[in-house]
């Protein structure tokens, strides 16, 4: 009978507190409040952290003020699915929140685009590289500062004629972004007179690829393009180690690793091609200072997620302070033909057509690390000029 | 009730060969019967002999392996359970199957729907069918348990529960009815009560009774059926059947 | 199972308490929470219909559900429909695969027939994202899912749109509450309870299980819709086996076979996951945690705590 | 022909992984759908021990231990009040422990990805039939064809087999012939559990070890279990060969329809012979 009672209670307790009194703002906000929908959980749970200390890097240089007002940011997990980041963006916009960071993956970040429109918030992408984000004519309230997918396609074609790759053989996510990939890195290689052996779709989430393994080990390729990532790209590589695959046949790919995702392989992800979407190695001014700070504060290397997401942010947050002004709008136009000289990365060039940052292209291999580098890092080793990576628009 | 009768000698079923097969064994291996109209026909045979399962293949619960159902000549070998009861052939179970959860009266009533619907109205509530109602309580004041109509079945004595059993064999008003041991389990206090429940029900219609209690069989049957490894060993008057060498060696010299 | 007068009436008003509470209340963040509440809510109740009344565990529904939801975006997008057409749309379309699935997994029962519409549902979704991904945007989904234009109003406002939300909701409710009290519900309850009487009886079983497995895709159809439309986003996540673990976890927790119980549950889940998820980063644990202690503890689910306490009328599921 | 040997590696690799979900739902009749979860808590544990002793051998034989251990309290914390009732509340009850398990290796273990290397004694790949076979991929099929036949000699065989089964299919008369089937039950959950970690170490050395891993092979998990009939140990065996042999194949001539097929295979399953493939005649679950 007491529980009976207890569990009522609680039962109604629970209804109301989900019915919180929090009265909408009309008048000038008390603060610039930031609706970070990262992946908290999920398969990319890992980033969502990355991104939040190099976040608060970037926030706490500023000593957490932007346009005289002190930023607060509600960091959501969308659990690396698209709904619970439309759903909790939601929440937050009708908070109140003057802009949206996010998210991780492309399919979240694509459907918090139709909700930045429709809203008319602005919407920050560091991360999310399916090249459908950032498009002539697209979301007008949308900025990506990082990578593009087709950018690190047009890398690894670069990357396979600096190497004199002669034959290829591909193996491709069963998703709509990467299977674009493959066609573009296709016409790509054709045109610089690369041969394709093979392709293979794999299916997303697949956990098993010895079959593809054996096939690509018994053909004559002597490069193998990966275009799958994260968690199945990890697992490729492991398998693919188990044969030695790479020890003949050069393993490449636009996004196949970083210290994360070696530490993830272990020892078969030395001599792993790779593009990079940005490091701490980078030997400017800006990145020294952001790399000391955030060791400082975490006592780690930034990773690639850190890394852009730092930058996208100071960069956001310089060119909003500079507006002087609370209309989105403004900050929308000042953005979009905005250039950031001193970026982590080097120049970076918002395009005004598309708002995509123009941007050089790192490329590198994962080599074993000397203290206090990481175990296994990567190694930049070539630098590819913006004008090749990207189409005019 | 709302059914039309065919007429006054409706009710005949007639099986021709009737083959069930669970496997490689043959639960019923060949069965032909003419049970005429009006008549009740006492099902005996020792324990496996396939009775159960003969009844099954009559009511559409055994697929059969061979052979042919008809009642009044119509061939009903292909139709389903439901059909077959909309056909008019009422059934009751050995191990009681009654509507948990539901009282006396409901069960009754989820049985006059079924009959009284093709397609179950689904625009009023339940309750606002009075003719429903009245098929239902009819059949309540036939088994007796018109007192006990708004107790659960769930919490109704085993007798009671047993009567509930035959009750919903009668909705409809079937031509005929198969009874699967009716008074199994049914204490010997209530056992007049539970004969005297069977003969009021079976009066003008066709019955195929299975019942282990010797004495109640040839007491209420017409005619006495006799099954013996899927097959039929002999038939006829209670009288002919006791005096049948055949069924004496085979089945009474057994006992119970 | 059976509820007191008393316990539904204080169910009634509990639910209706919260579907008002964004009147008063300004706030945005009930409103969007709430709305979320009665979309789940109306593909609970239909889901109860053939779970809680006719006994049958569908782990399909997600198909049903999310097929709704592309039927109403391919409707309105690519084809011109206006919304509201659309939506009922989306519900027969909900439907007819109910009657596609139905014609497989019908054919088998228990605990059988749940998994075969799993894997059906499951078939449904690998084909969503992959082979059929150029009308599904693959598992990137389909962006800008249109809110309905009707009198002018503009259902953009959350607001707005919580009210056709609280129109559809009680539509919903109101001819669920008829179904099951009709001759129809009786008969599903019939063969939950003893499906070979019930066919002895006269049901046939077949047609009223592939009838209410219709009803239920229909409110599967439909509250998937809604729910692309609230969300203006779909894809194919929707149809992951997940979501039917969703609505049946929700549909357990509040009480299986009542009317009221789902709701309830619903609103509970989906305020768990909102608040929780506020508070704490644990709050994924936590919620594991509440489950396994309202399953030991609350065997009737929520409903069950407004259940009569009297046992001359026992009434537990069986 | 190395078509063969590495259809025969990801036959026994799914064995391995589904052998557990069988087994608990043939002896106690419990959908554990937490079994992934406790694939997933093998591999990590596995993945602590190998980083505190470096040896993988040790993790293979400590970490299902400690998660049987772990199994064992689930079930009786949990899982005994829940017995009499429906299926559903277990299943309810399970996916409970899921959402549990999983928040508490965030907590233990982070985010990260953790990784745990082939064993040196099989880090080598082997020149088979034209192909370069890893060595790995050999010890899962011994390894996986031992655990098998062990499981089934356990179950059919062993005096233990009988009480189980006695205990599963009357536990009244069981009790009543003095077999405690509390313990009983506790102890095949247990077996279950660890059967479930040790197909999670077993894959360590194959995949990411993360947090996604164990939702990501329960379906595989109950597509066995179904097509080798729910509670079949043996039928799992074949089924695990079956599809083995299918994927190997499928990834050969067309990586693409792979999941598909394997959908198709368990769908006509489903509905030809709902009890399983291979369930010999009135032995259905």
């Amino acid at each position: 009978m007491h529980r009976r009672l207890f569990m009522k209670t609680s039962a109604a307790a629970a209804l109301a507190a989900g019915l919180p009194a929090s009265p909408s703002l009309a008048q000038a906000p008390a603060d610039f409040h930031i609706a970070a929908v990262l992946a908290f959980s999920g398969a990319y749970g890992i980033i969502g952290k990355d991104m939040r200390q190099g976040v608060e890097i970037a926030v706490a240089e500023r000593q957490g003020r932007v346009l005289g007002k002190p930023i607060r940011i509600s960091w959501e997990d969308d659990e690396t699915r698209p709904q619970p980041a439309v759903q909790k963006a939601t929440r937050l916009l009708a908070n109140g929140a003057q802009m949206i960071f996010g998210a991780v993956g492309s399919a979240s970040t694509l459907a918090l685009q139709s909700l930045a429109d429709q809203r008319k918030v602005p919407l920050l992408v560091t991360i999310s590289a399916d090249d459908k984000i950032t498009r002539v004519g697209g979301s007008r309230y949308t900025f990506r500062t990082s990578n593009t997918l087709g950018m690190e396609i047009r890398m690894c074609v670069e990357f396979a004629k600096a190497r004199g790759l002669k034959k290829i053989y591909g193996v491709t996510a069963d998703y709509q972004a990467t299977r674009d990939g493959w066609e573009l890195f296709q016409a790509e290689a054709k045109k610089a007179g690369i041969g394709i052996v093979g392709n293979d779709y794999a299916p997303l989430g697949n956990r098993d690829f010895s079959v593809i393994v054996d096939k690509m080990a018994k053909s004559d390729a002597d490069g193998i393009a990966v275009m799958i990532t994260g968690n199945d790209a990890v697992t490729f590589l492991k398998q693919s180690g188990q044969v030695g695959l790479g020890k003949t046949k050069a393993q490449f790919g636009p996004v196949l690793q970083d210290e994360t995702l070696a530490a993830a392989v272990g020892p078969a992800s030395v001599g792993v091609f790779s593009g990079v979407r940005y490091h701490f190695s980078v030997d400017n001014a800006a990145n020294k200072k952001f790399v000391e700070a955030y060791r400082a504060k975490y006592n780690e290397w930034p990773s690639s997620f850190a890394g852009e997401a730092y930058d996208g942010m100071s960069w956001w947050l310089d060119v909003v302070d500079a507006t002087k002004s609370w209309d989105r709008e403004k900050w929308v136009e000042a953005f979009r033909t905005s250039t950031r000289e001193n970026s982590v990365e080097g120049r970076k060039v918002m395009r005004t057509c598309d708002h995509q940052a123009a941007q050089v292209g790192l490329w590198g291999e994962v080599v074993e690390g000397q203290a206090p580098l990481p175990p296994l890092t990567m190694k930049i080793t070539n630098t590819f000029d913006a004008a090749n990576l990207f189409e005019a628009c | 009730m709302s059914r039309v009768r065919d007429g006054a000698s409706a009710g005949g079923l007639r099986c021709e060969n009737i083959q069930v097969a669970f496997g490689g064994l043959k639960a019923v291996a060949g069965v032909s019967y003419d049970f005429k109209p009006g008549h009740l026909y006492g099902l005996i045979g020792p324990n496996g002999a396939g009775k159960t399962t003969l009844m099954n293949a009559l009511s559409g619960h055994a697929t059969l392996s061979g052979g042919r159902v008809f009642l009044d000549n119509r061939d009903i070998t292909r139709l389903s359970v439901h059909a077959r009861t909309r056909a008019g052939l009422g059934r009751s179970f050995q191990i009681t199957k009654i509507f948990s959860g539901m009282s006396v009266l409901e069960n009754l009533q989820l049985g006059a729907f079924a009959h009284r619907y093709r397609v179950q109205p689904f625009w009023m509530p339940a309750s606002r069918f009075r003719d429903v109602r009245e098929d239902a309580e009819k059949v309540l004041e036939q088994v007796g348990l018109t007192k006990l109509a708004h107790t659960s079945a769930d919490y109704l004595s085993h007798g009671d529960q047993r009567a509930l059993e035959v009750g919903l064999t009668l909705l409809g008003d079937p031509r005929v009815l198969l009874l699967d041991e009716p008074l199994a389990g049914v204490g010997h206090e209530r056992l007049d009560q539970a004969i005297d429940l069977i003969r009021r029900i079976v009066a003008g219609r066709t019955v195929l009774l299975i019942e282990h209690n010797m004495d109640v069989v040839m007491q209420v049957s017409h005619e006495i059926v006799v099954m013996v490894q899927g097959q039929l060993l002999a038939s006829g008057s209670p009288d002919e059947v006791r005096a049948n060498p055949a069924v004496r060696a085979a089945y009474l010299g057994e006992g119970e | 199972m059976t509820t007191s007068h008393l316990g539904r009436l204080a169910m009634a008003a509990i639910i209706a308490a919260m579907i008002l509470v964004p009147v008063i209340q300004t706030s945005e963040e009930s409103l969007n929470l709430v709305s979320l509440i009665l979309i789940w809510a109306l593909f609970a109740i239909g889901f109860d219909l053939i779970f809680g009344m006719a006994g049958m565990l569908s782990f399909g529904h997600a198909a049903l559900f999310g097929s709704g939801g592309y039927a109403l975006t391919l409707l309105v997008t690519k084809a011109g429909v206006g919304f509201v057409p659309a939506l009922g749309a989306a519900g027969m379309v909900g439907a007819v695969m109910a009657f596609g699935l139905s014609i497989f997994a019908l054919r088998v029962s228990g605990l059988f027939f749940s998994l075969l519409t799993l894997a059906l549902a499951q078939l449904v979704y690998i084909l969503a994202s992959t082979k059929l991904r150029s009308h599904t945007g693959g598992l990137d989904g389909i962006p800008g899912v249109p809110r309905p234009e009707l009198f002018g109003i503009d259902f953009y406002d959350n607001r707005n749109y919580y009210y056709f939300l609280i129109v559809v909701f009680i539509v919903g409710i109101a001819v669920m509450a008829l179904l099951r009290a009709s001759p129809f519900g009786k008969a599903l309850q019939a063969v939950q309870a003893n499906d070979v009487r019930a066919a002895q009886i006269g049901y046939n079983v077949q047609r009223l299980r592939q009838c209410a497995f219709m009803i239920s895709g229909f409110y599967a159809g439909v509250s998937g819709a809604l729910l692309a439309s609230l969300m203006f986003y779909i894809s194919p996540q929707m149809l992951h086996w997940t979501t039917s673990g969703d609505v049946l976890i929700m549909t357990v927790l509040g009480g299986k076979g009542t009317l009221l119980g789902p709701i309830l549950g619903v609103a509970v889940f989906e305020v768990l996951k909102e608040k929780l998820s506020q508070y704490t980063q644990h709050w994924y644990g936590i919620l594991g945690l509440i489950f396994i202690l309202c399953t030991i503890f609350l065997p009737n689910g929520i409903a069950g705590l407004f259940a009569r306490k009297a046992a001359g009328r026992p009434g537990d599921a069986p | 022909m190395s078509t063969i040997v590495i259809g025969l590696s990801l036959s026994f690799l799914l064995f391995l992984l589904a052998a557990g979900l069988t087994l608990i739902f043939g002896m106690l009749g419990v959908i554990n759908f937490a079994h992934g979860a406790l694939y997933m808590l093998g591999a990590y544990v596995c993945f602590q021990i190998v980083n505190w002793t470096g040896s993988f051998w040790i993790g293979l034989l400590v970490a299902p231990l400690v998660v049987a251990a772990l199994g064992g309290a689930m079930e009786i914390a949990a899982l005994k009040p829940v017995y009499e009732r429906d299926h559903i509340y277990q299943l309810l009850l399970t996916f409970g422990f899921i959402l549990v398990i999983e928040e508490a290796v965030k907590i233990v273990w982070g985010l990260d990805y953790k990784q745990v290397p082939t064993p040196d004694l099989f880090s080598q790949p082997v020149a088979l039939f034209g192909s370069q076979i890893p060595s790995y991929r050999l010890f899962i099929i011994g390894f996986g064809a031992t655990v098998s036949l062990a499981l089934f000699l356990l179950l059919e065989r062993s005096r233990l087999g009988m009480v189980i089964r006695a205990a599963s299919s009357d536990a009244d008369m069981a009790q009543s012939l003095g077999i405690d089937v509390a313990k009983v039950r506790t102890a095949v959950f247990a077996l279950g559990a660890g059967l479930a970690a040790l197909g999670g170490v077993v894959a360590a050395p194959l995949v990411p070890i993360e947090l996604g891993m164990g939702f990501s092979v329960i379906i595989d998990c109950f597509v066995v279990v179904i097509i080798g009939g729910l509670g079949n140990i043996r039928g799992a065996i074949l089924a695990a060969l079956l599809l083995g042999m299918a994927r190997a194949a499928g990834f050969t001539y067309a990586p693409e329809w792979v999941e598909l097929i394997t959908f198709v295979l368990l769908i006509a399953t489903l509905m030809t012979r709902p009890a399983g493939l291979f369930s010999r005649k009135g032995r259905a679950a």
